[in-house]
């Protein structure tokens, strides 16, 4: 057992000048043979891995990594927390998660300072006000916490918007979902990992996936940098990357995998309590422990994997920034990054079995992966474990795109982040 | 006769910069790809259409910009009557839409032409535009399409330091306020 | 009263300008030509702010965009006040105010600097190990958590600047104008190439502008005279840009780079008036020299960041280039030469050198015997082992090294001391080359990360000593044959030059100095506003945070407004130390941009407030404005959406205007429509297959709705498409679709059916469109037209006829969206609003009604006629909108059929387009509300929810439209639509509410 | 912000132009006659490749043509421009 995380522990290790703190995770080499395997070893990756050896038991299961934990997307979004999605099974499936969240630091014995200060979305046109007010009665009735603000309401609740009827988009009202926030996305990386590992998952980083060996239908191992591994059950959670991995095992996938850019100001003292995002002037921001403006921009719309997007698309976003928070005009920028999200044709995820057996697959997270972090590992690791999906994934299956039940999210006006 | 109301009506100077809305002439817009319509439009306008990219042919009456392989902007140097431009039209539309030629469209209104002159026009459209003018401003008759203020526009060289701008009649008067308020910072 | 740190006869500084200026309210005086940070030397102050974490004071320590002490709040005005400003950079103006941030109630005493007795308590990544009890308080701990973090203050006002921005094309970018950057442009320039070249500085020269020291030497004089020659000439090359005060922030993909140029910080507030504040340079350059020269690094050493301690470069260039002492008694602490230049410097200036310390066993190079001359007392193979102060350095103890340097021998000597100089070697700016895709080598010579010549992206080069060359020789030398090869140039001045310097000949480097306390006593920063130390890189470690993007995030190493620009090597030198790892194999972290901080006003520019987004308007734009007209925005149009007129409420001018409109006459401006003509003998087959139904059979003069799918089999657009001839249509769209639906056209055209003979051209603009609506609408037309048939025979419904009004061409349509005899006239958009009076005051006599998209969409609603966007949402059929009628079966292939017959698309249970009636005829239902059967369960099902809902005032009754799974079967079926705080009882109707017979039409 | 070099106009700033995925996924010539399975294939899956990619672009702000771009989505880095009709100037 390892050292527990408290003011104790702390308290202790400060009169040993903290040299006594053990790993946070161990760093093995392969075995030869695992139960099953993860690929990727981001978020969602780790929190499969996690719960597998949690609730599933099975513990002989390794979490590889091209490069290092939580250095994909988990460690390059805004942090963004919500569940106020429109379908039911959009619903489901983030409320899942935002429940696991509201324990997540005491479940790891790791804070991963989940925040809930609330999610604003806002309104500027009418057809705005009628997504918006379609999308909180559905919250409503799915026990979503979601309620509906008239301007005023937004300005008191954020008073640095402008919220004057005179500039081109006014804020015609917005949702708010007070249960949402933010977390540390580090942390959600390094706690799972502390986590799995204390379960016996050997979760090894450095180490790249070079081939799917198949045999006939059925999956067998994987070819890596660090050798051959060998597994029947391979789960794949690689984000941008998946359909790399995909064309390996000899499938497509329908993803598009694109950059996406963030942002972050210099630290400043509290000015804004909460997060906002808007739709319409396409721009969200929220505050970080540190005092940062963190600001989510826009995808391009090429594919690309170089973690590079264009400067356009920063520049707009900041521009609907300004027009929203005037009072930023000043601010500067710091640091400016990108990832790559692997997106679908209906902006849901994909969290299902393929036609190869043994071969999962978890991706198509697209711009807003983040926050279903607890809940898709939860799911994920129950539709390996099960080889069937749990009933909060089902309609996320490959299948849904031959047959046209799709889950359209876009189609909504649900701002996908 | 219907009276007429253009967008910016107006014209302005800064410095030796003057920009003014030019009152609005023909503009007709052709598409083909055939073989014999460039000649048609030779018989018809004493002109041909310009085969080369970012170029325009004129005469006396009339300029024809290149916009496309297959597409091109005719508009009349000078103001004509009405009557006289609709017997042009019809004049080129019988004799290339409706011989299977190509087509011929009326864009008069379409396109807002706004003159441009003075020693600091390319430093003016160089604060929104992405386009190198480096060849443009060098030859005259050479034609842009591009963005400005993340508008479309159509530029065509006229003369040393003299353009012509051309921008969608509902976003006139927006890209007429970012030029004014550009040119006080020139 | 003359300052004594200042010494006169420096050329940089104009000491005839007095300016006057307030440091936490405390008025002070500096020259022209001062920063921030020399005035509060020559003032004698060092203490400037509080670190992040730990509160502890700290000072200067640098003199440029490095600094990660030194960072202020400039003004109080709280628009224009500007947080996180380095003092290092910003120039004194007369009336600048300055407060030191992150402290309170002031720098001299911060409550927060109680952090620092906790710190044991605090080490790297506490708070994830804590503040977990009781699971409901995080907010709360995170509350004092933020209050204490952050720095400056954000600007609570908007900001009246104004930001500008440039496009630029050149041949040659050159970035720096240092020495090596200054010969770049100029051989550029003499070669035909434009070139721009940029420096940060309001300066050109860089360090060798201030270099006057007798080892360094070209052509027999120092090398501040001999680059001032080469300024002053290059300043008349024709080809030749420079910019000062503009900074290089980025360096993207294909030479486009981003550059800040300053245009009034350095100004008084009452210089500043009408000018704009900064203009980003959006530059395209065919090649890029990049010479942005390299920074000096600390020494990690215990309590390293005490107020006085500086980096011994920055010492220099505050007595060389501003003139002022940085302290009276100066120590200098090194493992280089660099620090015996700034003895010099001190020494000729009369300022008193304690002594050194060096790490090295001994150095006989030319300069260090050139210091020795002076007296100096040098400590070899000596470290810092401590220092004491707590406002100001005071102390320091000095012990000897042993010999494999992890440990301290002897005695230990104290000395006293009110300056620190530090020099731990050169750190190469390779950002911007990193930013541009190159790849980094590690020479482990001097422990320096260079540009990979075999890496460099094509049509760049580093030069100067961004590229690793440190002595002036090399500098020279290299810059000259590089920038001669890689722009093809044969001769240049430059090629016979006699550079005289002095070779550095001993390097010892030790990243963690080692003190006579174990570790865990010490303080070692490393970076100085994170405060984060050596020990929590090794506590990093130990955890088994291993690669160095895990040690950053978890320490926050290089986090800081400085970007780690002081502090990564460090981390990374003792990262490779502790994990015996080759620090080229480590590597370096992302270098992110921008390079400095980019405000969000320059990124912006001037697309803020009316220049925020595009405002679309109609001909007819005046004439609403004038009659009082609200307008919706719809995409970038503004359209008229009411007309209240006396006071009325939206609701009631949406009231009249419906009645209006269908018990006499109405006028919509339909103008935002978007139309496109289309020409081509394949015109019908095109139209076939890009609308569900049939058009070949369409008769010239006729019109037809058609509706577009994605090829998802989903409703993508609709609109009345006119046969104008034999091979001749126009078509419109929705407002919103416009431009895309003409896109896809193309894209379908030019990519799938090249063989179709089809043009399209976009008319949008060129027509505009006025729709006369009601019962009298015929009266009015054939007041307006008074030669045209009118009759039903002759001008039916769904038709079209050319028509001429007082002279102007015009297009009439007989078609209607609201049920009602209707008509609309495309015009000229020249003429249209001459057309629209023309109407109104035809229609005096018959009450004729403007009305807004309000009215016209109840008015359509009654009819049950759909709006795409508001009624579809994507992912809506024909047939879930009850259209089947308009699916042409016999129709071999159209957009989006093979979608409609997927085994999910043909299910009869979808949700399908319904009307809703309230039983209470008076309730209005929500837009957006959610439809149940069952009230009773959790989570309550939802069958559907109203996309369109409005109080007819035709039917005197609330009417809604909605989609509802399997609604197709339930007509006359009762539902709730639960509110938050009641039920309301609906019935399921057709969604034709209004003349189902049609006859309003012909009537 | 790459440069596009549009084949009708030339070298162009990237914000000319947008993006149209794919390039050579030809539009079935009878999709009825098509599995669900093909009809998908057509319709959503995509190579989404992490290197030599053929993809579409339209000059959107220029001559609104339709072209063909070979480009490496791991470095951005365009190798050729090709019409639409025209085979690819490099191995596919």
């Amino acid at each position: 057992m390892k050292n527990k995380y408290s003011i104790f522990s702390l308290i202790k290790n400060a009169f040993s000048n903290h040299e006594n703190w053990q790993r946070a995770w161990r760093d093995p080499e392969p075995k030869k043979e695992y139960d099953a395997i993860i690929v990727g070893g981001g978020g969602h990756g780790l929190a499969t891995a996690y719960y597998l050896a949690k609730k599933h038991k099975m513990t002989n299961i390794a979490v590889v990594e091209k490069g290092w934990i939580g250095g994909g997307n988990t460690g390059r979004n805004t942090t963004i927390i919500r569940s106020n999605y429109l379908w039911d099974a959009s619903a489901g499936l983030y409320d899942h998660a935002l429940k696991i969240w509201e324990g997540l630091s005491q479940e790891l014995n790791y804070n991963i300072m989940f925040s809930q200060r609330g999610v604003m979305n806002l309104a500027h046109n009418l057809q705005d006000v009628r997504d918006l007010k379609r999308r909180t009665h559905a919250n409503r009735l799915n026990g979503i916490d979601a309620v509906w603000l008239n301007t005023d309401e937004v300005k008191k609740f954020c008073p640095i918007i402008n919220t004057s009827p005179d500039i081109r988009y006014p804020v015609l009202g917005g949702t708010l979902q007070k249960r949402a926030g933010t977390a540390r996305h580090d942390a959600v990386a390094w706690g799972y990992a502390r986590g799995a590992d204390q379960l016996g998952v050997d979760i090894i980083q450095n180490c790249e996936v070079k081939g799917i060996k198949r045999d006939g239908d059925q999956i067998i191992g994987i070819e890596t940098s660090k050798g051959y591994i060998k597994s029947k059950k391979i789960g794949v959670v690689a984000a941008g990357h998946s359909s790399v991995i995909a064309n390996m095992a000899g499938l497509k996938l329908p993803l598009e995998s694109k950059p996406l850019q963030a942002l972050v100001s210099e630290p400043v003292k509290p000015i804004i309590d909460t997060v906002v995002m808007s739709n319409a002037v396409h721009a969200y921001v929220s505050q970080s422990d540190k005092g940062e403006l963190v600001i989510g921009a826009g995808t391009d719309s090429y594919v690309s994997y170089t973690q590079k997007g264009s400067h356009n698309i920063v520049e707009e976003t900041l521009r609907a920034i300004l027009e929203l928070y005037p009072i930023f005009s000043r601010m500067k920028m710091l640091r400016q990054w990108g990832g790559i999200v692997d997106i679908c044709p209906d902006a849901s995820p994909i969290i299902s079995k393929t036609q190869v057996k043994g071969l999962y697959f978890n991706c198509g997270w697209g711009t807003g992966g983040f926050k279903a972090t607890p809940g898709s590992g939860d799911l994920f690791a129950h539709t390996i474990a099960n080889d069937e999906p749990h009933k909060l994934n089902a309609a996320f299956n490959i299948n849904r795109f031959v047959s046209g039940d799709l889950v359209d999210e876009h189609g909504a006006a649900a701002v996908a982040h | 006769m219907l009276n007429f109301e253009t967008t910016v009506q107006d014209s302005k100077s800064y410095g030796d910069l003057t920009l003014s809305e030019v009152e609005p002439i023909l503009k007709i817009n052709l598409r083909s790809n055939k073989r014999e319509f460039s000649t048609k439009i030779g018989k018809l306008l004493s002109i041909i259409p310009p085969i080369e990219a970012n170029t325009s042919s004129s005469n006396e009456d009339y300029s024809i910009l290149w916009l496309s392989p297959d597409e091109w902007l005719i508009y009349s140097n000078n103001k004509i009557s009405y009557e006289q431009q609709n017997l042009l039209e019809e004049n080129l539309f019988n004799n290339i839409s409706n011989t299977n030629q190509g087509s011929v469209t009326n864009v008069t209104d379409h396109w807002v032409m706004i003159n441009l002159k003075g020693s600091k026009i390319y430093d003016l459209l160089s604060k929104s535009s992405p386009y190198d003018f480096k060849n443009f401003k060098m030859k005259k008759g050479s034609v842009a399409q591009t963005l400005l203020n993340h508008t479309d526009v159509i530029l065509h060289n006229i003369d040393d330091n003299n353009l012509n701008l051309f921008v969608r009649r509902s976003f006139s008067e927006d890209l007429w306020l970012w030029i004014n308020d550009s040119a006080r910072f020139l | 009263m003359p300052q004594e740190l200042r010494i006169n006869n420096n050329k940089f500084i104009d000491q005839t300008t007095r300016l006057s200026f307030k440091f936490n309210g405390e008025k002070l005086y500096g020259y022209k030509g001062d920063t921030l940070a020399s005035a509060l030397l020559a003032n004698n102050i060092h203490l400037v702010g509080r670190s992040f974490k730990y509160h502890r004071p700290r000072g200067i320590m640098t003199c440029g965009s490095e600094e990660p002490n030194a960072i202020v709040q400039i003004g109080n005005d709280p628009s224009l006040t500007d947080p996180n400003v380095r003092a290092t950079e910003i120039e004194l103006y007369e009336g600048l105010e300055a407060f030191s941030q992150n402290c309170w109630p002031n720098v001299k005493f911060d409550i927060g600097g109680i952090n620092n007795l906790l710190s044991p308590l605090l080490p790297a990544g506490f708070y994830y190990k804590t503040f977990m009890w009781p699971a409901s308080f995080w907010e709360k701990y995170e509350f004092f958590i933020r209050h204490s973090a952050g720095l400056g203050k954000s600007p609570t006002k908007p900001d009246p600047d104004i930001y500008d921005h440039k496009y630029y094309h050149c041949d040659v970018l050159v970035v720096g104008g240092g020495i090596s950057g200054i010969m770049a442009a100029k051989l550029s320039a003499e070669n035909n190439n434009e070139t721009l070249l940029l420096d940060d500085k309001n300066i050109l020269g860089g360090a060798t502008i201030y270099q006057n020291n007798d080892c360094f030497q070209i052509d027999g004089t120092h090398t501040n005279y001999w680059l001032e020659k080469e300024i002053k000439n290059i300043k008349n090359i024709k080809n030749l840009t420079i910019k000062t005060r503009t900074s290089l922030a980025a360096y993207h993909g294909y030479n486009y780079l981003l550059a800040k140029e300053n245009l009034t910080d350095h100004l008084s507030p009452d210089e500043r008036k009408g000018k704009i504040r900064q203009r980003l340079w959006k530059i395209r350059a065919k090649k890029v020299i990049i010479a942005t020269g390299s920074i000096e690094r600390p020494l990690i050493f215990n309590n390293n960041d005490r107020p006085g301690i500086m980096l011994s470069s920055a010492i220099k260039k505050f007595i060389d280039f501003y003139g002022v002492k940085a302290g009276k008694e100066i120590t200098l602490f090194t493992n280089n030469d660099s620090a015996y230049e700034t003895a010099i410097s001190l020494k000729k200036s009369g300022v008193n050198i304690v002594s050194i310390i060096d790490i090295r066993d001994k150095s006989s190079s030319k300069i260090v015997k050139e210091v020795e001359k002076h007296n100096i007392k040098i400590y070899w193979k000596h470290t810092i082992v401590n220092t004491e102060g707590y406002r100001r350095i005071s102390f320091i103890e000095i012990m000897q090294l042993s010999d494999d340097g992890s440990d301290v021998i002897g005695k230990k000597i104290k000395l006293k001391t009110d300056c620190l100089g530090i020099s731990g070697g050169w750190t190469p700016m390779v950002h911007l080359f990193t930013q541009s895709g190159g790849k980094l080598k590690f020479r482990s010579d001097d422990n320096v990360f260079l540009p990979d010549k075999n890496k460099t992206p094509s049509d760049q080069i580093s030069i100067g000593s961004c590229n690793g060359d440190f002595d002036i020789k090399d500098i020279i030398l290299n810059s000259n044959k590089d920038v001669k090869t890689f722009l093809g140039i044969e001769n240049s001045s430059f090629d016979n030059l006699k550079v005289e310097s002095s070779k550095e000949e001993m390097k010892r480097n030790i990243w963690l100095l080692p003190s006579d306390k174990p570790i865990g006593k010490t303080k070692p920063f490393l970076d100085f506003q994170n405060d984060s130390t050596a020990k929590d890189v090794k506590l990093a470690l130990r955890e088994g945070f291993k690669s160095i993007e895990h040690v950053k995030r978890y320490t926050t190493t290089g986090m800081g407004t400085d970007q780690g620009k002081l502090s990564n090597m460090h981390a990374l030198g003792i990262i490779a130390e502790i994990t015996g790892t080759n620090m080229g194999e480590l590597g370096t972290t992302t270098f992110r941009p921008p390079y400095t901080p980019l405000t969000f006003g320059a990124i912006v520019g001037r697309n803020v407030g009316e220049f925020f987004d595009h405002t679309r308007k109609t001909a007819m734009h005046n004439w609403h404005v004038q009659n009082k007209a609200k307008f919706e925005n719809v995409g970038q149009w503004k359209r008229a959406w009411y007309y209240p007129k006396n006071g009325e409420t939206m609701f009631e001018a949406v009231q009249r205007e419906s009645k209006a409109a269908r018990e006499s006459v109405g006028i919509l401006d339909a103008s935002t429509l978007g139309k496109i003509d289309i020409q081509g003998t394949d015109a019908s087959e095109f139209l076939n297959r890009v609308y569900t139904n049939a058009w070949s059979k369409l008769a010239i003069g006729k019109c037809r709705y058609g509706l577009m799918l994605n090829e998802d089999g989903m409703v993508y657009d609709d609109g009345v498409t006119t046969r104008l001839g034999e091979n001749h249509y126009i078509m419109t769209t929705t407002t919103g679709g416009a431009a895309n639906v003409l896109t896809k056209l193309e894209d379908y055209l030019q990519t799938e059916w090249p063989e179709l003979d089809v043009y399209l051209t976009t008319v949008t603009d060129h027509f505009s469109t006025i729709s006369i609506c009601g019962p009298n609408s015929k009266k009015i037309l054939s007041k307006v037209i008074p030669d045209l048939d009118l009759s039903d025979e002759k001008f039916p419904h769904m038709s079209f006829k050319n028509s001429i009004i007082n002279g102007i061409k015009c297009r009439v349509m007989r078609i209607s969206f609201t049920g009602e005899h209707s008509y609309e006239i495309n015009i000229q958009s020249n003429y249209a609003k001459h057309v629209w009076e023309l109407c109104m005051d035809a229609g005096k006599n018959y009450n004729i009604t403007p009305y807004g998209t309000e009215t016209m969409h109840l008015l359509r609603a009654e009819k049950g006629f759909i709006i795409t966007g508001q009624d579809t949402d994507g992912t809506m059929t024909p047939s879930d909108l009850q259209m089947d009628w308009i699916i042409g079966k016999k129709k071999f292939d159209f957009i989006g059929k093979r979608s409609l017959y997927r085994s999910d698309t043909i299910r009869d249970d979808r949700k399908q387009l319904v009307g809703l009636l309230t039983d209470d005829p008076k309730e209005i239902l929500e837009e957006g509300a959610q439809i149940v059967e069952k009230l009773n369960q959790k989570p309550v099902e939802m069958l559907g929810h109203v996309t369109s809902s409005y109080f007819s005032p035709n039917l005197n009754k609330s009417i809604a439209l909605a989609v509802m799974k399997s609604g197709k079967k339930l007509k006359g079926k009762k539902f709730f639509v639960p509110m938050e705080n009641k039920n309301i009882n609906v019935t399921v109707t057709d969604t034709v509410f209004f003349d189902k017979e049609n006859k309003r039409l012909n009537a | 912000m790459f440069i596009i070099n549009c084949p009708y106009c030339g070298e162009r700033d990237q914000t000319e132009f947008s993006s149209g995925g794919e390039a050579h996924i030809v539009r079935p010539k009878q999709p009825t006659e098509l599995s669900d399975d093909e009809w998908a294939e057509f319709l959503f899956m995509r190579k989404n490749i992490k290197g030599i990619q053929f993809e579409r672009w339209n000059h959107s702000h220029g001559c609104r043509k339709w072209f063909n771009v070979v480009r490496d989505t791991s470095n951005d880095k365009i190798h050729a421009v090709y019409k639409m009709g025209e085979k690819p100037p490099v191995n596919k």
